[in-house]
């Protein structure tokens, strides 16, 4: 591929400080990559892990959540929710043989646009690494090898 | 028994063999099993970080690579500045990655590796505090070292900078004065019993030593102690061989001796002193010695007999060997209750 | 140490500001130095129990740190004060490692031989080229070394202590050599062809 | 994806002057709307240069009438800006609000991205997530609740005194609540106030005797706020109050029960520990009220089971050995906490010596001991009771501004500081040394009062104290107390000898302000403080609607500003009283309760305690007065019973489908 591989990455953020944040990088005119696109939730607590599956499914290459610092959740305590529930899914990511490192978890206060900024573009980066998740495909192919030869065999990603 | 990998370090082999010879007699009894690590190297001191930094941190590293390799977890270090870069590169290397890759990327030159986080380091002091406890060396106490004024010298790199939150206070660590109560001994009120002792400055500035090491003996001496008691080989060094020309420096006669508590150890459970090293030290500790068994004149003022009767009450105390130096707030709440 | 006029002179012509020096010296300090954080308190200058010897205190020295005066830090004798007792580390409000940031002052004035007193470095280096030949510290030559060359004089003065340490057993005549220093040679020859700085 | 619902949605996009047009291709994305989204039910697609402006809202509004649009969507700028600008355009024209969406294309697009390309195709992705999102966008009716005209406020400090006065002189009944024996709080403790040294008790105890006395103030001392429940306007508040081990009705407050009791201790409490006091006990002479109560912990009938000295010695029968604890439910609408803070514990700075040092006093110590009716009846002295101090040494920060204990500043120190360099040296003429790392005096009238102390010959030394110490280095410093310290106006280190030391210590949070956040659904700071709503533009409201903070229970205050904030907390109170109704969000979260199978994981997520359990149904149940939208319920729901309005799964779902409708297509 001559190209570079230009990834999509969805993005999950809080009313309260990440969507803010996101704000703020705006109004300070603050650059980055292009690649990732925005869903604001109320709280990140309110992330259900099936919105990162479908979006992993639905053609995204990585999800990055971000939510309120620890400590200053706008309620109360609910993005240690979301935080444990990334844990967990990072496990089950795993199990289905897709790199954990796809789904990756930031705090960002409201002033943090520049962090915001940093983290998008080294996610990206990072995604890029990974080259592309190609869901549909792999799940086609793992298919195939289980029904055929190996049942064990974890589904492999391709590497492009 | 419990394991430790044993990391001894130059000084032991060297100007402080006493406190390897006695702590060699009282492991067996207190049940601490040492692994020495096989072919160690020097750690660098206070010096190697000085010149070049990641061949520093790559000396110290092969000793804990060397030390991961057993597959045992905890490395007892006797020596206070061994001790210190142990544990400084264990938490550096994971602190700063940067450092933890050039290091291991050195390492991989001679065919090691290692994993910060991977190892407990620990202080002979605290071992016997936190692993092996006081009960335990109080059951084996056979001769209390009764009428003898010590004063406990911890020294600075045991409870500074303490990365691992290990130490009851970096100003006026108990552990020490703990274990000397313990084995009968007299404790006097020392302040300076977690300053500087001078370090390297004997060889590089030695008039800058000379103070500190006056600071110190003057201290103990005001304090009325027979005898200082420390758990570091420099600071004995220091303290020790560096007591006549200090002396002769400020015209001055102090005799103070100055011994490793291994070694008073080895006596309240009832080891010869021959067989702990006593008499390899330059200030004679043999005043000193003959005290024990001596009852103690009213006068001398004792670790936390400092209370006052009458005037003022004095703020609640804190509990002397707590542990954590986390404030459990024992005046505000006591009271409301 | 104050200066001679000359140096007085030098200093306000040459004085060109170094920016980045500060930057440079946190970024070759072991783990994360803090230095940008200092606020100036002075806790580290009021803890120093050899302050009396220094030409500055560690807060001035962070301050001319952040001027730039590049030339009078590396000139400065306050590392090599420094007696490690860690007791502004732990009393600093900003946790900067202030030990780590005054090795890394030596080093840097090692490298660019800018001391004014050549006894401390030599000391050091003598000691690490022991270790470096040894893989253990070797006390006796060591001192034997450091003493002919830059105090005879004191070398006759501790004689008598030095001999008593022998006698006692405590000073090795002979260095004991590690198994393994082929290794360790390899291992510290690859560290020093890297650098800890700008990541 | 095609849209079954037939839907009609009309799709504005805004060139925001050239704010956006200058990255995004504003027409491409108008057709690509009009077009590639017919399918969806997109019927109108334009563009405009202000979409915000009076012409651009026309715009929408005629176009919902014209051509019955149920669905608008706006891609402009963020919906922080102007979600309810182009909400209330679409009510304007009689569509229900909730059917609006705003895609922002400005602050997440144009202005962060240079490529005009790849924008403009972030920008069709983005506006196909709204389109996607906002067919599955439902009506929503916001809900209206009654506000109760009773308030509680809990804490009886100066900031919860101020509130509970406001309200109660406004005519509304307060149920001012203490946990201590006496309300006051910390400034009750106090000898002088900064600037003008007033007298604290004299400006205070009017204060509390007013609110003791107020006919719409319920005084509950000794008591315990324990349980809340209920929402804005409707709260039900358990209050426990602890035995006194007296009948209140009986006792006249005459005190003989504590002059005959022979118990003595140190009263760690009001007299911060420097002073006395009996095992039956008020805080002081002033105390408000005036009962007494019974330290069981000393108390020899308590612990011996002998004595009753105060029983037999009171004229009233008033002492009840056998008082219980009781509970009492109050409804209220509102609720002020004015929770007050900790003081540091000086004991955790080992190198100041406090504890080990005698002569070494905290700033609250000094406080009582400044105070005439305090433990040396306002004679400064060192621990021994009676020898006068020559050279005072006076350090700031103590606990503050240092990331070993707490990071921030405290605010009050410097000038409580300065407050006690002038005391020192009106009452003893010494010498007096202060330390201090900046000099912090900014309100009204502080730094004049710096200038006066710096006339009256206080010796400032500009830097961090390193230690205090007993240890002699020389003869001179012998019997002195070493401040070692480097000035570091000079750079070098000095050892100054002085006889006393006042460390200046800094607030904390209360060391239970978690338990209280919790039980009243707020949230806590990094440091401990409770969080407002926003610091500088709603700094005594809280995210839960109904209660509000005053004082230091949201961070270090000097008294003025914790008066102003208990007047605040008031007003705002006041005003939800003469609303007697309150508006609330509709997005919430609900129970579809035929799908719930009682499994109880989302009872303990919520923050809010908004979720109850109905034990005969078998089922969980969502107040939604009490939800506050975050959504974390819906989210653990394993068997999906619970939906969220305005971010429901369909809408979340079919957002992200929109937004990669895009890859979808190019792999097909």
């Amino acid at each position: 591929m001559s190209e570079q591989f230009e990834p999509v990455i969805i993005c999950f953020t809080c009313n309260w400080c990440s969507y803010r944040a996101a704000d703020l990088a705006g109004t300070a005119r603050m650059h980055y990559a292009p690649n990732v696109r925005l869903v604001r939730l109320m709280c990140s607590g309110r992330l259900d892990p099936t919105f990162i599956m479908k979006a992993l499914s639905g053609g995204a290459d990585g999800v990055l959540i971000t939510g309120c610092h620890p400590g200053e959740c706008h309620y109360i305590e609910q993005n240690y929710k979301a935080q444990s529930r990334w844990l967990l899914l990072r496990r089950v990511l795993k199990g289905l043989g897709i790199a954990p490192e796809r789904v990756k978890l930031t705090w960002t206060s409201a002033s943090e646009g520049t962090k915001l900024t940093k983290e998008i573009n080294s996610f990206v980066e990072e995604i890029r690494d990974q080259g592309p998740l190609a869901w549909h495909k792999n799940l086609q192919q793992e298919k195939q090898e289980t029904s055929q030869h190996n049942p064990k065999q974890a589904p492999v990603e391709v590497t492009v | 028994m419990s394991d430790y990998i044993f990391y001894p370090g130059c000084a032991m082999e060297s100007n402080a063999k006493a406190y390897y010879d006695s702590l060699m007699e009282i492991a067996q009894p207190l049940g601490i099993n040492l692994q020495e690590i096989d072919d160690w190297n020097c750690c660098g001191a206070t010096e190697y970080v000085g010149i070049n930094l990641i061949p520093a941190y790559s000396l110290i590293a092969r000793n804990l690579a060397l030390a991961a390799k057993t597959g045992q977890k905890t490395v007892l270090s006797p020596c206070s500045a061994c001790y210190l870069n142990l544990a400084k590169a264990d938490y550096y290397m994971a602190e700063r990655p940067a450092l933890g890759e050039k290091v291991n990327e050195a390492l991989a030159a001679g065919n090691l590796q290692y994993t910060p986080g991977s190892l407990d380091i620990r202080h002979l002091l605290d071992v016997l505090i936190n692993d092996i406890g006081l009960d335990t060396l109080k059951a084996k106490v056979v001769r209390p070292l009764k009428g003898l004024r010590v004063a406990p010298y911890t020294g600075c790199m045991v409870p500074r900078p303490d990365y691992n939150k290990r130490w009851s206070d970096p100003e006026h660590p108990t552990e020490l004065i703990d274990v000397l109560k313990a084995i009968g001994a007299e404790v006097v009120a020392f302040p300076g019993g977690a300053t500087c002792c001078g370090g390297h400055m004997t060889q590089i500035g030695p008039d800058t030593a000379y103070e500190l090491i006056r600071r110190l003996i003057s201290s103990a001496e005001k304090s009325k102690a027979d005898i200082m008691v420390t758990v570091c080989p420099m600071c004995q060094l220091n303290v020790d061989a560096y007591q006549g020309e200090t002396n002769s420096h400020y015209g001055t006669d102090y005799e103070m001796p100055i011994v490793f508590f291994s070694q008073l150890v080895g006596l309240a459970l009832g080891f010869p002193p021959e067989k702990l090293g006593f008499g390899s030290e330059i200030t004679s500790t043999e005043k000193a010695l003959s005290r024990i068994g001596m009852d103690i004149p009213e006068a001398a003022i004792t670790e936390g007999k400092q209370r006052q009767q009458e005037g003022l009450p004095m703020p609640l105390c804190m509990r002397k060997t707590a542990k954590t130096p986390e404030c459990k707030r024992p005046c505000a709440e006591e009271a409301k209750a | 140490m104050s200066k001679t006029p000359v140096e007085h002179v030098h200093a306000r012509l040459d004085h060109d500001e170094d920016l980045s020096l500060l930057h440079e010296v946190s970024m070759k300090t072991a783990g994360v130095s803090r230095l940008e954080m200092c606020i100036q308190c002075g806790s580290c200058g009021g803890s120093c129990p050899s302050e009396m010897d220094m030409d500055h205190t560690p807060r001035t020295l962070f301050a001319m740190l952040r001027a730039g005066m590049r030339e009078e830090v590396l000139l400065s004798n306050t590392p090599w004060i420094c007696v490690s007792c860690y007791h502004c580390v732990v009393r600093c409000p900003q946790n900067v490692h202030i030990t780590d940031v005054m090795y890394s002052l030596k080093s840097m004035a090692i490298q660019e031989k800018k001391y004014r007193d050549s006894s401390a470095p030599d000391f050091s280096e003598t000691f690490v080229e022991m270790v470096e030949k040894y893989g253990r510290s070797y006390e006796f030559g060591l001192a034997t070394r450091h003493y002919l060359k830059h105090s005879p004089l004191r070398m006759i003065r501790t004689a008598a202590m030095g001999l008593g340490m022998l006698k006692k057993g405590r000073l090795n005549m002979k260095p004991t050599t590690i198994k393994g220093m082929e290794q360790l040679t390899a291992i510290l020859n690859k560290a020093k062809e890297m650098e800890l700085a700008h990541e | 994806m095609s849209n079954d619902k037939t839907n009609k949605i009309g799709v504005y996009v805004c060139h925001c002057g050239t704010n956006i047009s200058h990255t995004v291709d504003v027409a491409k994305v108008r057709d690509w709307a009009a077009e590639g989204l017919g399918s969806e039910g997109v019927v109108i697609a334009r563009d405009y240069k202000f979409m915000c402006s009076s012409p651009g809202q026309e715009l929408i509004e005629q176009d919902i009438k014209e051509l019955g649009l149920d669905r608008v969507v706006v891609a402009a700028c963020s919906p922080h800006l102007h979600e309810l600008t182009f909400r209330n355009a679409s009510k304007r024209a009689g569509l229900n609000p909730y059917l609006t969406e705003l895609a922002s294309i400005r602050e997440q697009v144009s202005w962060v991205h240079t490529d005009k390309e790849a924008a403009t195709e972030k920008a069709k992705a983005v506006v196909t997530g709204a389109v996607e999102r906002v067919i599955e966008n439902e009506p929503l009716e916001e809900l209206k609740v009654a506000i109760h005209p009773d308030t509680l406020v809990v804490g009886g400090g100066i900031a919860g005194i101020q509130a509970a006065l406001e309200i109660a002189n406004a005519g509304k009944k307060v149920w001012l609540v203490e946990r201590e024996a006496s309300i006051g709080g910390h400034m009750a403790q106090f000898d002088k106030t900064f600037p003008t040294l007033d007298c604290a008790a004299c400006i205070l105890t009017p204060r509390m005797f007013e609110a003791g006395n107020h006919p719409n103030i319920e005084l509950m001392t000794w008591s315990e706020v324990t349980n809340v429940a209920g929402y804005v306007g409707n709260f039900s508040v358990t209050i426990k109050k602890k035995p006194r081990y007296l009948k209140e009705e009986l006792c006249t407050g005459c005190r003989i029960c504590i002059e005959k009791c022979p118990t003595k201790v140190v009263d760690q409490g009001y007299e911060a520990g420097i002073g006395y006091r009996k095992a039956i006990y008020t805080s002081s002479a002033q105390a408000v009220p005036k009962y007494p109560v019974i330290d069981t912990e000393n108390c020899n009938f308590f612990q011996k089971g002998t004595c009753k000295v105060c029983e037999k010695s009171c004229p009233t029968e008033a002492i009840d050995y056998e008082q219980k604890e009781e509970f009492l439910t109050v409804d209220v609408g509102n609720i002020i906490l004015a929770t007050g803070y900790d003081l540091f514990d000086a004991r955790k700075v080992s190198n100041y010596g406090y504890g080990r040092l005698p002569n070494v006093f905290t700033s609250i110590e000094f406080e009582r001991m400044c105070n005439a009716a305090g433990p040396t009846s306002g004679d400064i002295v060192l621990r021994d009771g009676k020898t006068t101090p020559k050279t005072v040494g006076i350090i700031h920060c103590v606990g503050s501004r240092d990331r070993n204990y707490n990071n921030y500043c405290s605010n009050i120190c410097c000038m409580q500081s300065l407050k006690f360099a002038h005391l020192v040296k009106e009452r003893t003429g010494d010498t007096v040394y202060d330390f201090y790392i900046d000099m912090r005096t900014p309100m009204k009238a502080y730094d004049e009062f710096y200038q006066r102390v710096l006339e009256e010959g206080t010796l400032f030394v500009r830097g961090k104290v390193a230690q205090v110490t007993d240890a002699a280095r020389k003869a001179s410093e012998e019997g002195k107390l070493m401040v070692q310290v480097e000035d570091t106006l000079i750079g070098k280190q000095r050892r100054i000898p002085v006889d006393m030391v006042i460390l200046s210590i800094g607030m904390e949070p209360r060391h239970d302000a978690k338990e209280t956040g919790k039980l009243f659904g707020i949230g806590c700071s990094a440091n401990g403080w409770f969080t407002e709503k926003h610091a500088k533009l709603d700094p005594i409201s809280t995210m839960t609607e109904g209660i509000f903070i005053a004082g230091t229970a949201t961070g270090p205050k000097d008294i003025p500003t914790s008066v102003a904030q208990g007047s605040a907390a008031a007003a705002r109170v006041l005003n939800m009283i003469m609303r007697g109704e309150v508006t609330l969000e509709p997005i919430k979260a609900s129970v579809y309760q035929g799908q719930c199978s009682g499994c109880r994981i989302c009872n303990s997520l919520c923050p809010f305690n908004a979720i109850t359990f109905l034990e005969d149904r078998k089922v969980s149940e969502i107040n939604p007065a009490l939800c506050q939208g975050c959504g974390t319920c819906v989210a653990a729901c394993p068997a999906g019973a619970i939906s969220g309005t305005g971010f429901s799964n369909d809408q979340i779902l079919a957002q992200i489908d929109g937004l990669l409708m895009d890859v979808t297509l190019a792999d097909a």
